[in-house]
């Protein structure tokens, strides 16, 4: 058995309130793939804020080839030939591509200056080296894509001749050719004796690349080993702590009339040609990578994004939303991806955010009543069994499912007719997904049409009534959820009848 | 070729030689070498100030105090001068830098250590300074007989044909050119402003990186304190009062972002020389002096729409990536 | 799941109103406001006397009016530097109107619309075309003034009518001026605005999230478009007691005065960045800066001094939290 | 209305318990100056001192906004009420915008003088000028004539475009030019505020649009310097004069050069000294109405005309050969 590259011991790290990593441990080894498995919020960006020194651990030992080392700051792990490529790239859409891959560590000359020319001949010699032969170096990276700007954060990543690399779910937004050329480049930093450590939910990935695992949960590490010793429903176990199948609810589907019709919806950028419907007592799963369009289409249902043609049919009547306040008016309401930014007011007391979109109702002649909002918030917190001290904490301070819940509260208060929940269990614990699950079954039974977007198969396939698959604006196809439909399928169709991928196995 | 078209620069460098050569329609005068030499010398200081105020706001920050900073060190040095005729000059050009320094790594400390916002830091020690100024001077003013012709030559000596002020900001210009685009400093403050997140992930340590431009903007107001006794002649409370709006109207003509990570050395410059050959265009062409202000205030409006429009947010562009994939 | 267990119930609050009431930002600077008034009355022989008391409000009350609307603005997120340009350009209006014998109704009504119309320009610049506050106010401040310089160059209006100087100089009962109840009256709307009706809870919530805010229904623009007439009405106002005031407009009018009001705004505890903040607060904050002005004013110290004091009080009070909290951790260690 | 009358006893017991209530027969002047710091209203200062020692039992407070606006001094004058002074000598920014509050100190017993730069009438019992208006008005253009004896173009650059004295005198010295000076031409009108940095720039503003320009009018003590330094940078010395109202021991430089041949001032010192005895008789009861006479010590006398006003002595003039000597004094 080799010596590890990396060796993580005892890692504890908490914040306010959370034990984010409770005692963890992690190896990394020389031209290995370890693959980081875990369910929102079991640690894994924390451990990687660790690896990276934005956070400093309260208690443990990192150390490199068996040598303590301390990374107090981003620049140590730099210095240590640690390097992250994130999953939202965190890159900076001003500069250059080349500037991006050398920024703080650029080539300088002999008065201690940047050397571009000799910065942009490095930039071009490690992108043709990666096959990205199509990537300007001089172009400024906003020009570029989400695919090609992951490239230029691998490329950052070989420029320092880092010798472990942290990918944080890098495949997250990129289509299947993308993915395949990413785990070229992979292999290709394998040989170059690279210690990676791979961060990704998609189980078919991972056993085409990774070589070990590593699986935490709730700050905890529950097991680690060999890929190949280890069957896919045996890490799925360690991960949630159950066996899979108890995740979804089951409930008795009824599906009533139509009650929201999408014609011909066009937006001149983002999505083209749109036409679903959806039933009373429907859940309609949207499925497809990120970036194929669905929360945009989403976001124009709920009157943010323009369209520029196209007809919304709500209970028969054609309605034209201009702004959030107007589709909540209609009936429609969102509850959306960025729990932080666009879901809840974080400085907000809880009873505030619930009672926001109903002030109408709360209120007398646009005069607060403060009595009526603490009813109102009352009575749906204790509906999604909202864990909080008080209805007067800030939103901000509570856990994200608990957060996910004050935005389904605040849209069950306005009584609508069809609620849209866009990645509605991304970043939230397990309890909290399970009671997001749960709860959206007893809205349908009650009679209330969902829209699910979800980049998770076993969420969509879990819930989902009829599914819609979406790919680079385009729906491709509308499926009844049924016991024929397979993950594999799914799949399939997702890639944009790309018949020539084959999924990974799945359990 | 596309991109020069593409370059707030180029437009704005377009406006100004409109500017000149409509002026010089009407008043021939106007085009001269030494006419042209002269309004680049009345900018100068502009110029210089606008230039610490860019990397202010590059790093997202606002220094409101730049101007109050200037009037102290200038009166500093004042007293100094007119206490100590002998004292060296060169050495009088040192203290006023390093008393503005010395301000503005207090703001900056302020700004990184507490965490308060820019601008309410900048909005107290604005007042701070000036009424330093007042103890300090008890009140009077340092003028004109009590400087030395030494101190006041110090900006007037004619050099390669231009007065040493305009060499100065010519000097400061190409120092911060160097800075802005060949150092690993320079180019941490514009990745800060771009993306701060991001930035940290980069080992960069964005309070510090603040730190540094308060520093920067300091040692300008600073050196334009000794700069500006030296040309106008006086040490008063009053020396640059509400100059800052002004400076910061330089930058945002020159196509700085307000929100951080978007700006040029020459677009400031050029912002800058804006605001100067329409200070000195309208009496030549005989427009009443009273139009300035408004002139000024609409060219800034117009620049931040136009900024707007060209940095507007383009969305994901799905549909565009695909036929970019097709071809 | 949520079938076996309970549902629970959560408390309204923890803290009681009181208690929290007692610790908040405005108590504070009560307290500061009471220190500063007893060391006044110590200093000067000649603070405590009623007239005395009446005159120093005249020195605050225009300032302050226009504080109460750009304390809404900058919650919500938004700043306005033209205010002393719209004040500008208001008075020069009212003095266009004089010169076609307008009568003093007619005046106040001049006055009050052109803030309007400049609110609603700056509203229309910001919430329209999305740019940023600071930056278009920067510009229309000088356009504001400019615009007032082109009409008037260097010329006054004056001889307003005689009825007209009751807005900035007259009394409406024995010491206590028009301006001072109006700025009062003003305040208690602004509380009432803020504090007690949907559109104040919508400020706070665009301030502290536009996004979520605009998720959740709040007319975010519309928000921000009335907070932009209503600074410029209240410019307006300004601008009507001031002209009454002085009885002439020229176009140098209440220049710096957008620094002061901001100042004002923000040392009453108004997270300048947005989202929190009180109307007591800006309404303490602004007796604060009028008794510590007229307190030194009394002992002849310029102002220019005094501005030292409310300096480092607006640094210091900002400051004060996050060393306290730094002083917690350290002792915590 | 209990509360202020509560309020009202606590003043009175405070001011006997601190003591700090002036003596009953002092007399507190307050001299009111355009801006602190300004060399012509420090020698003013100056005066009213001397005058007060003269007189004795005067106390002379000095005091002025820092940038010379009227809302500061506004906000001056209504410290100066509440201090219950016996009287205030101004030297205004604005003649209008000071009406309102002067009113009131009036009617709460103040005297009210106006001096160097006036207020309208209604706003103050008497006006102190410098020395005759059109007497200065004759001098600033005389002074430029003299040296332009084949005449030619000329301009003023002067206060703020709201300083009553300023446009007094210009106005007095254009009424008079067609007929004293009919080969001189004013070709502009410019103000720089009393602002160094605003008066360069206009004098710059001035020298670039009018190139045949001979002679520039500051009748301002800061724009005279500021146009003289401008005329020395730029070399025009010989080819064009600065000349107007400078105070010699500011001025001195720019005579030696000889970007100025001369100036003319009165004594800033008297007329503070002046403003003292003035303020101090009607404070103790004189009336001011057309034809009084007042005495003001060592200076003379002054008799009031038709509109309250008065007048110093005629302006002096410097030039290389007293220059020296007076900026000494001055």
């Amino acid at each position: 058995m080799p010596t590890p590259k990396l060796t993580l011991q005892n890692i504890c790290k908490s914040f306010p309130g959370v034990k984010a990593l409770d005692g963890v441990s992690l190896e990394l080894y020389a031209g290995q793939v370890t693959a980081l498995i875990g369910e929102n919020g079991a640690g894994k960006s924390t451990l990687v804020k660790v690896l990276t020194g934005i956070y400093q651990p309260e208690l443990g030992q990192i150390s490199i080839d068996g040598t303590p080392i301390k990374l107090a700051t981003a620049h140590d792990a730099f210095g240590y030939g640690i390097t992250a490529i994130h999953q939202e790239t965190v890159l900076f859409d001003e500069l250059s591509v080349a500037e991006n891959i050398y920024l703080g560590h650029a080539p300088k000359t002999k008065w201690g200056t940047i050397n571009w020319r000799e910065m942009r001949q490095a930039a071009r010699k490690i992108l043709d080296e990666m096959g990205a032969q199509h990537i300007n170096q001089s172009t400024q990276l906003k020009e570029l894509g989400i695919a090609n700007k992951h490239l230029v954060a691998v490329a950052r990543a070989m420029s320092i001749d880092a010798q472990i690399v942290i990918m944080d779910e890098p495949t997250a937004a990129l289509s299947h050719k993308e993915i395949e050329d990413l785990f070229t480049l992979i292999t290709h930093l394998k040989s170059q004796g690279k210690a990676i450590l791979f961060i990704s939910h998609k189980f078919d990935e991972i056993y085409r690349i990774a070589d070990r695992y590593t699986v935490y949960r709730d700050g905890q590490m529950v097991g680690s080993g060999l890929l190949a010793d280890t069957k896919q429903s045996e890490i799925i176990q360690l991960m949630v702590g159950r066996a899979v199948d108890q995740i979804f609810p089951t409930r008795k589907t009824q599906l009533g009339d139509t009650i929201l019709k999408i014609e011909n919806l066009n937006h001149p950028t983002e999505f083209a040609n749109i036409n679903f419907d959806l039933k009373k007592g429907e859940i309609l799963g949207f499925y497809g990578l990120v970036g194929a369009g669905r929360s945009e289409v989403m976001q124009a249902l709920f009157g943010i994004t323009r369209t520029s043609s196209g007809k919304i049919i709500l209970n028969g009547k054609t309605i034209t939303p201009k702004s959030p306040a107007d589709a909540i008016k209609a009936g429609i309401v969102y509850v959306p991806e960025e729990r932080g930014t666009q879901g809840v007011v974080t400085d907000m007391p809880i009873f505030q955010n619930i009672s926001l979109p109903s002030l109408r109702k709360t209120s007398r002649g646009n005069f607060i009543k403060m009595a009526e909002e603490f009813k109102l918030a009352r009575e749906f917190t204790s509906r999604l069994d909202l864990r909080a001290s008080s209805l007067s904490q800030q939103a901000g301070t509570l856990s994200g499912g608990n957060q996910q819940k004050i935005v389904i509260a605040k849209w069950l208060a306005t009584n609508p007719n069809v609620i849209i929940l866009d990645e509605p269990t991304k970043g939230i614990d397990i309890g909290s997904k399970a009671a997001v699950h749960e709860f959206m079954a007893e809205l349908v039974e009650q009679g209330l049409s969902v829209i699910m977007v979800s980049s998770e198969l076993p969420e969509i396939m879990g819930m989902s009534d009829r599914i819609v698959v979406m790919n680079e604006g385009h729906i491709i196809k509308i499926i009844k959820n049924n016991a024929d439909l397979t993950p594999e399928k799914m799949l399939v169709i997702a890639s944009g009848m790309d018949e020539t991928q084959q999924a990974g196995d799945t359990a | 070729m596309k991109n020069l078209l593409k370059s707030r620069e180029f437009w704005l460098a377009t406006g100004i030689i409109i500017i000149i050569f409509g002026v010089t329609l009407r008043a021939p005068g106007f085009a001269r070498f030494a006419n042209l030499a002269d309004v680049f010398n009345n900018t100068s200081m502009l110029i210089i100030l606008a230039l610490g105020q860019m990397v202010v706001i590059l790093t997202r920050s606002i220094d409101l105090s730049m101007a109050a900073n200037l009037a102290l060190s200038g009166m500093i040095v004042a007293l100094i001068n007119a206490a100590y005729p002998q004292f060296p000059i060169p050495l009088l050009m040192l203290i006023a830098s390093l008393c503005g320094l010395a301000l503005g790594a207090f703001n900056g400390i302020l700004v990184w250590k507490l965490n308060i916002p820019a601008i309410v830091v900048t909005l107290g020690t604005l007042t701070i300074f000036r009424g330093t100024i007042f103890l300090l001077a008890g009140g009077q003013w340092v003028n004109a007989s009590e400087l030395s012709d030494s101190f006041i030559q110090m900006t007037r000596h004619n050099f390669l044909g231009m007065p040493l002020l305009s060499w100065f900001a010519i000097l400061i210009a190409a120092a911060f050119f160097l800075f802005m685009t060949r150092t690993p400093t320079g180019r941490n403050l514009y990745a800060i402003g771009v993306n701060p997140t991001a930035s940290v992930y980069a080992g960069i340590n964005v309070g510090k990186a603040k730190f540094i431009s308060f520093c920067i903007s300091g040692l300008m107001s600073g050196f334009c304190g000794f700069l500006w006794v030296s040309r106008y002649v006086i040490g008063s409370v009053e020396v640059a009062n509400g100059y800052e709006l002004t400076i910061i109207a330089a930058c945002v003509i020159g196509g700085i972002s307000i929100a951080g990570g978007v700006g040029t050395v020459v677009g400031t410059i050029l912002g800058a020389l804006f605001l100067g050959i329409i200070n000195s265009a309208l009496p030549v062409i005989n427009i009443s002096p009273f139009w300035q202000m408004a002139i000024s205030g609409s060219s800034i409006i117009l620049a931040v729409i136009l900024n707007a429009r060209s940095a507007r947010n383009k969305g994901r562009l799905i549909l565009k990536q695909k036929s970019e994939g097709k071809t | 799941m949520s079938d076996n267990t309970p549902k629970r119930i959560l408390p309204d609050r923890l803290d009681t109103p009181l208690k929290a009431a007692l610790f908040s930002w405005p108590s504070l600077l009560l307290a500061v406001t009471i220190a500063i008034f007893i060391i006044n009355s110590f200093a000067s022989p000649y603070f405590l006397s009623p007239w005395a008391l009446s005159d120093a409000t005249f020195n605050f009350t225009e300032k302050a009016i226009i504080a109460l609307a750009m304390a809404l603005l900058i919650i919500s997120g938004e700043i306005d530097i033209s205010v002393a340009g719209i004040i500008a350009i208001s008075s020069t209006m009212m003095g266009v109107a004089l010169q076609f014998g307008a009568d003093t109704p007619t005046l106040v009504i001049v006055g009050m619309l052109t803030g309007l119309i400049c609110g609603a320009f700056n509203g229309v610049l910001v919430t329209r075309l999305g740019l940023p506050s600071i930056v278009v106010t920067i510009g229309t401040m000088s356009l504001f003034r400019g615009i007032s310089f082109i009409i008037l160059g260097d010329q006054a209006y004056k001889g307003y009518p005689e009825s007209f100087a009751f807005f900035g100089q007259g009394y409406v009962y024995w010491v206590i001026s028009f301006e001072f109840v109006l700025f009062l009256g003003l305040a208690l709307v602004y509380y009432v605005l803020l504090h007690k009706t949907n559109f104040g809870r919508y400020i706070y919530a665009i301030g502290n999230n536009p996004i979520a805010a605009q998720f959740s229904g709040v007319r975010v623009a519309r928000v921000k478009f009335v907070l932009f007439c209503l600074t410029g009405i209240m410019a307006g106002v300004a601008a009507v007691l001031l002209t009454s005031r002085l009885g002439s407009t020229r176009p140098s009018i209440a220049r710096g005065w957008e620094l002061e009001v901001i100042t004002m705004v923000v040392l009453g505890g108004i997270n300048i960045l947005g989202g929190s903040g009180t109307i007591q607060g800006t309404v303490i904050a602004a007796f604060i800066m009028g008794l510590v002005t007229f307190g030194l004013g009394l002992l002849n110290v310029p102002g220019i001094v005094m501005s030292i004091i409310i300096g480092a009080l607006l640094i210091g009070v900002i400051a004060l939290p996050t060393l306290l909290n730094m002083l917690r951790d350290r002792l915590k260690q | 209305m209990n509360i202020l009358k509560k309020l009202a006893a606590a003043t009175a017991l405070s001011a006997l318990v601190l003591g700090a209530a002036p003596a009953f027969a002092e007399t507190k002047i307050a001299l009111v100056v355009k801006a602190l710091g300004n060399g012509f209203f420090d020698a003013a200062a100056k005066g009213a001192e001397d005058a007060a020692k003269e007189i004795g039992d005067v106390t002379v407070i000095y005091t002025g906004p820092t940038s010379a606006t009227a809302e500061g001094q506004i906000e001056i004058i209504n410290a100066l009420i509440a201090q219950q002074v016996d009287a205030i000598a101004i030297s205004a920014n604005d003649p209008d915008a000071l009406v309102p509050v002067l009113k009131k100190a009036m009617s709460r017993g103040i005297s009210v003088i106006s001096w160097d730069s006036g207020v309208a009438a209604e706003g103050r019992q008497m006006h102190l000028n410098p020395s005759d208006t059109d007497l200065i008005g004759l001098t600033i253009f005389k002074l430029a004539a003299d040296y332009l004896p084949d005449g030619g173009e000329v301009a003023i650059l002067s206060a703020s475009s709201t300083a009553a004295n300023q446009n007094s005198w210009i106005d007095a010295g254009k009424a008079i030019l067609p007929t004293e000076f009919p080969n001189i031409t004013l070709v502009a009108t410019v103000y720089g505020d009393d602002d160094s940095v605003k008066s360069t720039d206009e004098a710059k503003g001035l020298i670039a649009s009018h190139p045949n320009l001979k002679a520039i009018i500051a009748p301002t003590t800061v724009g005279v310097v500021a146009a003289a330094q401008v005329v020395t940078d730029m070399g025009l010395i010989g080819k064009i004069n600065v000349t107007g109202l400078a105070l010699p021991s500011e001025f001195k430089q720019f005579i030696d050069n000889g970007s100025s041949k001369a100036v003319a001032l009165w004594n800033p010192i008297d007329l503070g000294y002046s403003a003292v005895y003035i303020a101090h008789a009607l404070a103790n009861g004189t009336e001011a109405k057309p034809g009084t006479t007042l005495s003001i010590g060592h200076v003379g006398e002054i008799t009031l005309d038709d509109t309250n006003s008065a007048a110093m002595a005629a302006p002096f003039t410097f030039d290389a050969s007293n220059i020296e000597e007076f900026s000494k004094i001055y």
